[in-house]
């Protein structure tokens, strides 16, 4: 199962390496939905207050697109149904495909870190690093596991494009909160203190391990058509 | 007895919607078994 | 497969009598609704007396407590089945409608849940909505069942929309605990002082908890006897469906005849 | 040696309709048999359903002494099925593509070097990336990913289509080269004339069923 997780997540990162679309499309639009979200909300201080919940709102919408590129790569010439055809273990192909996903997710999440500390005025301070490292991997690896999920579930599906954030949005919502007060609690703001932050890590891990769990099990009945 | 109108509102919106969605499986259950006989339903 | 021709029936069709879907049970059910939606409105809006604390809004709870514990039993149901459909042995797509019916009566009852929440929380919060663990809940499970209805209305064979149900039907109710817990660690946070813990908490007593119960009592009944005509819906559904491959079989091999 | 594919009154249906009303077929190793039919007659079903896709409504499949429905995987891992797509990675190279699928059955790269050889992607066409081929060197490159796979049984829904003369004549020596190492080939094709000369059987498809030609 490792070894075709390990094929398949190379194959997925190389393709991006290969057409850059994330790079060249999804990730400019979270920097821009982080703009947006300063021209909407305006306030200098509401900003910085709300800075932390800003960037995962921002992770959450262009996990959407990030699912959706995930798939039409898979469905754009039958890839996927060459997958099920040739009898690889569908395990292994959500394993890859999630831990693809995730390895992007990261690095937008460290992208738009970087941008909140520009546009938002956020302070990364040195002591809430390690919580915020642990929050920003549990939280990727909970929305590559959910989202390789059902980006399988709805892939060959027509409407897919709404389909999907119908049915991702209520689900990540746990991620969303337990990311955001996370992140608060590593960058201190609001004085919310750094103890805050590990019981809401802990609802990460295991919203991670459920969905990697229930994602390696029910992956393959999933895509069989 | 004040508030009367928010009260009868959710009344009527929980028993309407009820009678709504009866109304309508029983009269598509009618349409779908048009061209059935009776002992062909499994619930007969 | 468009249903054209109206086939000649010798005795009355199926619709002879007043529902296709209905049977003995299912009239005494709904009489027995009816009744006990009846005695709920008495009770609940004349015998009742006020509530010392809310005064008369604390009628609406009759509506709003006793639906969400039909919408919460609708969705355990789904669950259930989904379960069964996908264990080999159970394996029937009985189950699959089962899952099916009850999730729409279970969106149904959850939007009166929060529809009555909503309204019983202008007059005692003054205001519409509240991000209180327990209606937030419901609004999470009001939109993933939405989810779950709409991926039921992808298209495919009846096996390969079982399949995808069940498994979100399952995935759906693996959620609750998770959205549930992290919105009361969230919810703990805000300390504000409500003076009274929202919705149901109320203390009832007496008749007030009898009509409560009776609620409960009445919706359950709705819930059993729609959730039987929606599952015998989808029974003539598929079989609709199906029904077109007999006649198609005989006409590709009448096809098959004529090279 | 028992058959390598074996089909007994299938009937496959897709939605309401059913694509197999009752098809029969027998095919021994080695054997390339080629399935001649008007269009929607089911002879893509028929190739699905050995390939385990498609479940069957009645009847029964088994391909390698291998029933469809109960060893499904097992069936899987040792059958090729090339349809209308091809299954390839647009934005990969072509040696990438069939890195990648000899991969998944635990080939390895010589192997790969001599597959692409066999069927000419070898040399500057190997690095070229997929979305940059021509019809016909697309399915050449689905093909590699076939043979790299070691296929048993290789199920080709009109293999032929959309490739040149030079495509063709390739395809055809790889399809005789693989029979005569022992694969099994289930060919759909309305290239008549190439085809019978290939073929080591003809059965006709039609409205469902299969019969044997008149």
């Amino acid at each position: 199962m490792w070894r075709v997780a390990r094929l398949v997540a190379a194959k997925d990162l190389r393709i991006e390496w290969r057409s850059r679309v994330v790079t060249n499309q999804v990730v400019p639009f979270a920097v821009l939905v982080l703009v947006m979200f300063a021209f909407a909300l305006d306030v200098e201080s509401v900003l910085q207050r709300v800075a932390p919940g800003l960037v995962w709102l921002a992770v959450m919408f262009s996990q959407f697109f990030l699912v959706q590129r995930a798939f039409a790569v898979e469905t754009s010439d039958g890839a996927l149904d060459a997958l099920r055809v040739a009898g690889v273990d569908p395990a292994g192909v959500f394993l890859g495909k999630a831990l693809a996903l995730m390895a992007q997710l990261a690095s937008l999440v460290i992208l738009l870190l970087v941008g909140a500390v520009l546009l938002y005025r956020a302070e990364i301070r040195a002591d809430g690093l390690v919580l915020l490292v642990t929050a920003a991997c549990s939280a990727t690896a909970g929305l590559a596991a959910v989202g390789t999920l059902y980006g399988g579930l709805t892939a060959g599906a027509k409407g897919r494009e709404t389909l999907l954030p119908l049915l991702l949005a209520p689900v990540v919502a746990p991620v969303l909160i337990a990311a955001a007060r996370a992140t608060e609690a590593a960058l201190g703001t609001a004085g919310t203190a750094l103890g805050d932050g590990w019981p809401w890590v802990g609802v990460l891990a295991t919203f991670a391990v459920a969905f990697g769990v229930v994602g390696t099990v029910a992956f393959g009945p999933l895509i069989e058509e | 007895m004040e508030d009367l109108g928010f009260i009868a509102a959710s009344y009527v919106l929980t028993l309407g919607s009820i009678a709504a969605l009866a109304r309508w499986t029983l009269r598509r259950g009618r349409r779908l078994a048009r061209t059935l006989r009776r002992e062909e339903l499994p619930w007969t | 497969m468009a249903v054209t021709t109206q086939p000649v029936q010798t005795e009355r069709p199926a619709t002879g009598r007043v529902t296709a879907t209905g049977t003995r049970v299912t009239r005494w059910l709904a009489v027995a609704c009816w009744l006990g939606a009846g005695w709920l409105l008495l009770a609940g809006l004349v015998l009742s007396p006020p509530d010392v604390v809310q005064g008369d809004s604390v009628r609406i709870m009759y509506a709003h407590v006793p639906s969400a514990w039909i919408a919460y039993l609708a969705f355990v149901v789904t669950a259930v089945s989904s379960a069964a459909y996908l264990w080999p042995r159970t394996r029937s797509l009985t189950w699959d409608r089962i899952a099916g019916a009850s999730a729409e009566v279970g969106v149904l009852f959850m939007g009166i849940t929060l529809v009555t929440g909503m309204l019983w929380g202008r007059i005692t919060w003054g205001v519409f909505w509240q991000w209180d663990p327990r209606l937030t809940t419901t609004a999470f499970l009001f939109v993933t069942f939405a989810g779950y209805l709409a991926v039921r209305g992808l298209g495919g064979s009846h096996e390969q929309r079982a399949r995808r149900s069940a498994i979100l039907g399952l995935l759906a109710v693996v959620e609750i605990p998770l959205v549930h817990f992290s919105v009361v660690l969230w919810r703990s946070l805000h300390q504000e002082a409500s003076v009274l813990n929202p919705n149901g908490d109320v203390q009832l007593d007496g008749f007030m908890l009898f009509t409560l119960f009776t609620g409960v009592l009445v919706f359950t009944l709705f819930y059993l006897w729609l959730v039987l005509h929606r599952q015998r819906v989808l029974w003539l559904q598929d079989h609709h469906d199906d029904s077109g491959l007999d006649e198609a079989l005989s006409a590709r091999r009448a096809e098959e005849g004529t090279p | 040696m028992d058959a390598a594919v074996e089909l007994c009154d299938a009937v496959a249906v897709l939605g309401s309709y059913p694509a197999l009303a009752g098809a029969d077929l027998t095919v021994r190793r080695g054997e390339i048999v080629l399935l001649q039919g008007p269009n929607g007659a089911g002879k893509t079903t028929l190739l699905r359903v050995c390939a385990g896709l498609v479940p069957l409504a009645r009847g029964r499949a088994s391909v390698l002494g291998l029933d469809v429905a109960a060893h499904r995987d097992a069936v899987r891992a040792r059958v090729g099925l090339l349809g209308h797509a091809n299954g390839l990675y647009q934005e990969l190279t072509v040696r990438e593509n069939v890195d990648f699928w000899a991969a998944t059955a635990g080939a390895g790269t010589d192997e790969v070097a001599s597959v692409l050889e066999r069927l000419g992607l070898d040399g500057r066409l190997a690095d070229v990336a997929v979305s940059r081929l021509s019809a016909g060197q697309r399915r050449r490159t689905a093909l590699a990913c076939l043979v790299a796979r070691r296929a048993e049984v290789w199920l080709l829904d009109e293999p032929h289509a959309g490739l040149d003369a030079a495509g063709r004549d390739r395809l055809d020596e790889t399809l005789t080269a693989a029979a005569a190492a022992g694969a099994t080939v289930l060919l759909a094709s309305h290239e008549l004339d190439r085809a019978t000369r290939l073929a080591t059987r003809v059965v006709e498809v039609v409205a469902g069923t299969v019969r044997q030609p008149s």
